[in-house]
């Protein structure tokens, strides 16, 4: 690579985060009126009070495991990606969407030898799908509940779909995924406009009286996390059929 | 109005759907803009402005929520428009891939004008970047991949530092949405506010195409096919227009004086904004290829309007709205000039066009109109931005003064460049015969008339920005009236 | 009265529309032109006329207004012109019969421009005029010709540069007088003065700057040449007469009013340090206009620089600051329009049959074209300021003002250009239409009609003002009179002065000329004919020099005809090269140019450009 | 402890964006662009950070008892977002390296985009 070691751009590049660095360094050490990056706030001072509280709707409710609330999700983390800003999530999944379609696009269709797996891995390669598909399942399942959610899920399915490239086994076929893709996509938004039929907005939770800490709880978010799952399975899978290919 | 979000999600599904659609998607290309525009009109009409829309049901500061007020819906029908006028340009087949980056575009930037929170307009700024990315790509030769691979390294590097802006104004103000920082961001201490405000507007600035920000520009503009000129041009370039009048003049902003808490930063958008124009000015001065030419006219525009709205006057604000507007016909005007001239001519010089002018003047005349109202000059509508700006900069403090005249200079640079062009256009030359559709010729002339309509009647919408500066000025009480209205 | 401006720009419309039909076109604008010129005509006295257009646009807190107003100034600058514009605009029909384009629907923006400018009550419309002009003239010059480019880009960078510094000073102006009505606003000007004479002088520099641009004096006064050379030659025809005195009107209305009732203190009794600015700048254009016009060999940059001199005669009177003087200026205006109107189209006759333009390769059109001939003996006669003709009158006024003043340097100067004016003028005389007739020109012809007829007009009017002077002085005395200067109604044909029994009366002058004339003619009929030798004869000795590898235009007397004197000013002109500095910014700019672009295409340093943007913030919040 | 996370992570973030800016070779600048990501991963979730924080999911009646002493979840779901772009970029990000190879004969940011006698 030419001018990798150019002297010119490293003292530049050096100088240039020398200054950052102490900017940050100035700013941390301000001792200026106000509100300031270093001090301690505790979520209790944030937006996220509310969420750990689960009190946006009404400011004084409270709740207690076992019973219901205005979002019934045991993990936090969770309500506040499915629920609370459930936006963001449907417009994250449209990036992943996006940024595939791209690579996808982009990407030279050119022919690629495919190598001749081992018989160790031929003979587990079945297993091992189904142990993936299934520990990726309790992950969205229990999205709610633990930690996890539809995008793992989705990243664990896709690892049994990249088991079988790598075993040479057509396991599903890419129009059947870019079908999946497009079915769950719409499904994800239909259900935001279902939401907006039922109850007047948008992305609303529209299942209603479920218990905190219940497999089935938490509204929509086991069906968003479902559905995310395997969009995001569909999604990753076609990066590994791009090179699949012969 | 909760509606509202149709606009975002019906392109989405559309995007989805395109990946079956083939051939059918230009049609439903078109469906789904004119839906987009004319629910942005019936909005416009509905008098129901302002209002605001909490996603999901959850409250402002605590959900996501989109907020329709006088200025979004402005920006939200500039967009749209965009999308129609630059859709009618798409006469070839596409590949499916086209469509669903296009849906894609349409969805985030309208999102990215109505958005309420400031971390879900981060993510439809991400989602325009990859749509960009994809489609200056679409051509997947040397220059549209090296273009944008480019474009895809500068806007992720800039999107990490607006990430980390975010995560510091969740950290101190402990809120994501626009009102709820607006209405505390006077808390914030001096240097933390200026470390945020410096690493938020300096990836704002990629979008906004200032120097030394702007690398990606011209690059992009030349690799793209004509209809992505004009996706640049009239939707991520409003888009990026709102997101600076939003975030710059009413988020972190305070007691509504225009940056106000940190002086510095409203300087140096002055310096960079005329260091932007006359870069720019000097780079098209030489340049033969017209699309660059108007890539680099697009980056002094846009520096003449953060000029405008660093100044901290609303008269001059008042001009940098008239620049947007005349720049966003003139340059549609001539984007479309230039895609038609160029098939004809064969090659993107302007120096293999000559004699195109005699031939279909309406085009040549429309691209002279619009040169002419980039220049400031009276009778075509960019004159009323330049004035407001030149004489409010007049009173303020030397640095405006400076500013001024380099804008003045800059615009005799681009009277040169361009009327030169101009005057190939009508310059004698050997065309082969050529069949160019006379509707080709319409929507060029009709732009122009606009330009015109406004430059010598500027009542027409003298009046609409007004509401809009009215808006900015009440802020950021007014805004936050509208989004938390229990306060 | 709008409709003075309108019926221009329907026209102008309607003509763009229909514009390969030329008969309609040309038959639309002599109605208008003619429709123009009688409405001006009936406007004369009605000096109180306004026509206000309020709009919503705020500037400066107030609701900007738009206004027209009938100026007696100038209407007197409108009516005049519009006659020789209308003049011209007929030769132009002939003199593009042939062409493919139409110029119609730009001749009629640039009248509605024309009219615009001097019906203008405020300085925005005043400045939306004057940038219009500019434009449209950049088109007009260029005429999709390409070879035209260079000059008309100089000329629009120019212009765009007055423009500028004109929009800066209307907006200082408005700012701090809060008012953009040209008349109020000098007023509150020369108010301002005592409370900050900084912006003031900012002010008046800035709107100085940009009248001389347009007027092409002292350090601009290159650009006719440049465009002289290379433009259309009915369109310079007009640039040269018409549109070079835009900058001398707001001169008139504004300049002069304001710098003549400051309390400056005063040079040696004679005048404060502006009206020598302005003196001495006008100075400078009248001895280096016609220094230059001397060494020219193409015959529309002698032209060009001719006018740069008249020019300079014209700021002369103005700095003498007296009312004679004052007078004198807008006479020479008048006058200067007039006759280079008459020099200009007798030009573009001669290049519509011959294709030249340089003086040393043409030479004996006189019997080929004897009305041509006329015209140009006319207007060079009326420029040496030689009594029967025109020019005479207002000459005189103007040296009379600057000896009553006292202004010696400025006399000398004035004196000095008008005796090289001669110079010039009857060279160029003798290289185009005396000596010898090359032999490529024998079959030139005289030109048609519609090319005459207007010339035979000029003649007319060149004779009339000469001899008349009352037709241009009475409109004019009124016009001053209604403005409130204290001046007395001129009469028919005699010129008052400021000293006691300097009064002359033309008719008398004429009286002379004309048996003078007789004489001549006399002498001519019976004296000895002359005789014709081929033309080479008398310099190569018989030889032809086309043998030798040499053109023989070179050795035409007319070429390098004053190299005594060019030898003697080169020096001088080789070390002050305005025209050079002007040049070297135009081309350090683009020097520059494809280094920005290199930076552009290559876009790899984008990310380090980026970090180099944050720095700029993090050091600009330090430092600032 | 969260002094430590963010000075790890403000690392993190200066030596990709040194890489960023010093490399030429396009995998490594892509690989610089993720240690960014990554940095910036752990600095929002530092920012949600309180010493001897728990993790916000409920288990039990207990855990609601302890609200305030949970970290906070609207970084982590930030993060959660910031993980996906990162790898959406990476991904096509490295597809275009890909063409750029192929197109372009290199994988050098500084190969010539020079390219004659281009059409419409």
């Amino acid at each position: 690579m030419k001018d990798e070691t150019s002297v010119l751009v490293n003292i530049i590049a050096f100088l240039i985060l020398f200054v950052i660095g102490i900017y940050i360094y100035s700013v941390a050490i301000d001792t200026g009126a106000g509100i300031k990056i270093t001090d301690n706030i505790t979520p209790t001072m944030r937006v996220a009070d509310k969420y750990l509280n689960k009190n946006v709707l009404d400011d004084n409710s409270t709740y207690q495991w076992g019973g219901t609330a205005e979002d019934t999700a045991a993990n936090i983390v969770t309500s506040v990606v499915v629920d609370y800003r459930l936006f963001d999530t449907t417009l994250e999944v449209i990036v992943l969407f996006i940024t595939i379609l791209g690579f996808g696009f982009v990407i030279p269709k050119d022919k690629r030898k495919i190598i001749k797996p081992t018989t160790i891995l031929n003979r587990w390669a079945p297993i091992l799908m189904l142990l993936m598909l299934m520990i990726g399942g309790y992950t969205f399942i229990n999205g709610h509940l633990s930690p996890g959610g539809g995008f793992p899920a989705g990243a664990i399915i896709s690892t049994a779909i990249l088991t079988g490239v790598l075993t040479g086994r057509r396991t599903i076929s890419q129009k059947s995924l870019k079908i999946i893709e497009a079915i769950t996509g719409i499904s994800i938004f239909s259900i935001g406009i279902i939401s907006y039929f039922l109850t007047g907005s948008f992305f609303q939770n529209f299942i209603l009286n479920d218990k905190i800490g219940d497999l089935f709880s938490g509204g929509l978010i086991p069906i968003f996390y479902g559905l995310i799952a395997f969009k995001v399975a569909a999604e990753l899978s076609n990066i590994y059929f791009e090179f699949y290919e012969e | 109005m909760n509606s509202i979000v149709f606009l975002v999600v019906i392109p989405i599904i559309a995007a989805f759907l395109s990946l079956f659609l083939g051939k059918v998607n230009k049609l439903i290309a078109y469906i789904v803009t004119i839906f987009n525009l004319s629910f942005s009109i019936v909005v416009l009409v509905s008098g129901k402005i302002p209002f605001n829309v909490a996603i999901g049901g959850w409250r402002a500061p605590y959900g996501i929520n989109f907020v329709v007020s006088d200025i979004t819906i402005f920006f939200l029908l500039l967009i749209n428009v965009a999308a129609v006028l630059s859709l009618t340009t798409i006469k070839e087949h596409m590949e499916y891939q086209f469509y669903a980056f296009y849906f894609i575009l349409l969805a985030a930037t309208n999102g990215m004008v109505l958005t309420g929170d400031i971390f879900n307009f981060y993510l439809f700024t991400e989602l325009t970047t990859f749509a960009i990315g994809g489609l200056v790509a679409y051509k997947r030769d040397r220059l549209a991949t090296g273009a944008s691979l480019k474009y895809l390294i500068l806007s992720s590097t800039a999107s990490t530092f607006s990430l980390a802006a975010i995560g510091l104004i969740y950290k101190t103000l402990g809120t994501l949405n626009f009102a709820d920082i607006a209405s505390k961001i006077s808390n914030l201490n001096k240097a933390s506010l200026s470390l945020i405000l410096i690493l938020f507007i300096s990836s704002m600035l990629v979008e906004l195409k200032i120097f030394p920000f702007n690398i990606w520009v011209v690059k992009a503009y030349d690799a793209s096919i004509p209809a992505v000129n004009l996706f640049l041009h009239g939707m991520v370039s409003t888009a990026g227009v709102y997101g600076a009048i939003r975030i710059l003049l009413m988020v972190f902003s305070k007691n509504s004086i225009m940056l106000s808490q940190s002086s510095n930063i409203a300087n140096i958008l002055i310096l960079l904004a005329f260091i932007t124009v006359i870069i720019s000015e000097i780079g098209a001065l030489t340049e033969k290829n017209l699309i660059k030419v108007l890539a680099f006219s697009s980056m002094a525009q846009l520096g003449i309007f953060l000029f405008g709205i660093s100044l901290g006057n609303y008269e001059a604000l008042k001009g940098a709205f008239y620049i947007v507007i005349s720049n966003y016909f003139a340059k549609f005007v001539m984007f479309i000039v230039a895609k038609n001239y160029s098939v004809i001519a064969g090659s993107r010089n302007y120096e293999d066009m000559k004699g195109l002018g005699r031939k279909y003047p309406g085009l040549a005349i429309a691209f002279t109109i619009s040169a002419l109202s980039l220049m400031g000059m009276p009778f075509f509508a960019g004159f009323w931005g330049k004035l407001s700006i030149v004489g409010n900069a007049l009173l303020m403090d030397k640095i405006a003064i400076i500013g001024v005249i380099i804008i003045l200079i800059s615009s005799v640079i681009e009277g040169v460049y361009y009327l030169r062009i101009s005057h190939t256009f009508f310059s004698d030359g050997n065309i082969q015969d050529t069949k160019l559709s006379r509707i080709n010729c319409v929507l060029p002339i009709i732009l122009a008339a606009v330009i015109l309509i406004i430059g010598i009647y500027p009542n027409s919408i003298e009046n609409i920005i007004w509401t809009m500066i009215n808006e900015i000025q009440n802020t950021p009480e007014k805004y936050i009236q509208v989004i938390l209205p229990l306060k | 009265m709008v409709e003075i401006l309108l019926v221009p720009l329907i026209t102008a419309f309607i003509s763009d529309i229909f514009i390969k039909n030329k008969r309609l076109v040309w038959f639309l604008f002599l109605i208008s032109n003619g429709y123009i010129l009688y409405k001006l005509y009936s406007l004369y006295g009605k000096w109180d006329l306004t026509y206000i257009l309020n709009t919503d646009y705020q500037i400066f807190g107030a609701k900007l207004s738009l206004g027209l107003s009938n100026n007696p100034l100038g209407w007197y600058f409108a009516f005049f012109s519009a006659v020789v514009t209308l003049v011209i605009a007929i030769f132009s029909i002939g003199f593009n019969t042939n062409s493919k384009g139409n110029v119609a629907p730009i001749w009629m923006l640039i009248i509605f421009a024309n009219l615009g400018i001097f019906y203008a009550a405020d300085w925005i419309t005043f400045f939306m005029m004057w940038e219009l002009m500019g434009w449209t003239s950049f088109f007009a010059i260029t005429n999709g010709n390409t070879k035209a480019l260079d000059g008309a880009k100089y000329y629009l960078a120019l212009s765009l540069l007055g423009g500028s510094s004109m929009l800066i000073a209307i907006l200082l102006l408005g700012a701090y007088t809060k008012t953009f009505i040209i008349i109020t606003s000098a007023y509150r000007l020369i108010q301002l003065f005592n409370l900050a004479e900084g912006v003031f002088t900012t002010i008046l520099l800035l709107f100085i700057m940009a009248f001389f641009i347009k007027s092409a004096i002292f350090p601009f006064y290159m650009w006719p040449s440049k465009v002289y050379a290379v433009g259309p030659e009915d369109y310079i025809a007009f640039m040269s007469s018409v549109m070079i005195k835009y900058g001398i009107y707001p001169m008139a209305i504004f300049i002069v009013p304001v710098i003549g009732n400051l309390q400056l203190p005063k040079i040696f009794n004679a005048g404060n340090w502006m009206q020598y600015f302005i003196g001495y700048l006008g100075a400078l254009s009248a001895v280096v206009g016609t220094l230059l016009a001397m060494f020219q060999t193409d015959m529309k940059k002698l032209f060009a620089y001719s006018s740069v001199a008249n020019m300079g005669y014209i700021l002369l009177g103005f700095a003498s600051m007296s009312i004679v003087g004052f007078e004198g200026s807008l006479f020479h205006v008048v006058n200067h329009i007039v006759l280079k109107a008459a020099i200009f189209l007798s030009l573009a006759a001669v290049v519509y049959r011959t294709g030249e333009s340089e003086m040393h390769k043409l030479g004996g059109l006189v019997y080929k074209m004897p009305i041509t001939f006329l015209t140009f003996l006319f207007g060079i006669i009326a420029a040496a300021g030689i009594p029967p003709l025109n020019g005479f009158g207002s000459k005189w006024m103007i040296i009379q003002a600057l000896m009553e003043k006292k202004m010696v340097v400025l006399v000398i100067s004035m004196v000095f250009a008008s005796t090289g004016a001669f110079m010039y003028l009857f060279r160029a005389l003798v290289s185009i239409f005396l000596g010898q007739l090359p032999e490529r020109y024998k079959d030139v012809k005289e030109v048609p009609y519609t090319m005459s007829i207007p010339m035979i007009i000029m003649m007319g009017l060149m004779l009339l003002i000469g001899v008349v002077p009352g037709v241009v002085m009475k409109p004019l005395t009124i016009a001053l009179d209604a403005l409130g200067y204290k001046v007395d109604i001129a009469t028919w044909t005699t010129l008052s002065s400021s000293f006691k029994n300097a009064t002359i009366d033309l008719k008398i002058v004429f009286y002379m000329f004309a048996m003078g004339i007789v004489v001549a003619a006399l002498m001519y009929l019976f004296g000895n004919k002359s005789e014709t030798i081929p033309q080479h004869d008398n310099y190569t000795a018989g030889e032809n020099p086309i043998e030798w590898g040499v053109d023989a235009d070179k050795f035409n007397y007319s070429y390098s005809f004053y190299q005594p004197f060019k030898e003697m000013f080169d020096p001088l002109f080789e070390r002050i090269s305005i025209d050079r500095f002007f040049s070297s910014i135009g081309k350090n700019f683009e020097y520059i140019s494809p280094t920005i672009q290199g930076l552009y295409k290559r876009g790899e340093g984008a990310v380090l450009l980026f970090s180099i943007g944050v720095l700029l913030f993090i050091l600009g919040g330090w430092i600032l | 402890m969260t002094q430590v996370f963010i000075l790890s992570s403000l690392s993190l973030m200066f030596i990709g964006l040194y890489g960023v800016l010093t490399r030429k070779n396009l995998l490594k600048i892509i690989i610089a662009l993720n240690i960014i990501e990554t940095g910036i991963n752990l600095l929002l979730v530092s920012f949600g950070y309180i010493d001897h924080g728990i993790t916000p999911i409920l288990t039990s009646q207990e855990s609601i008892l302890n609200l305030n002493k949970m970290v906070d979840p609207v970084p982590q779901a930030i993060v959660l977002t910031s993980i996906v772009i990162g790898l959406g970029t990476t991904a096509f990000a490295l597809a275009l390296a890909i063409r750029y190879k192929i197109t372009h004969n290199s994988i050098s940011i500084n190969a010539s985009e020079e390219e004659e006698g281009r059409g419409i």
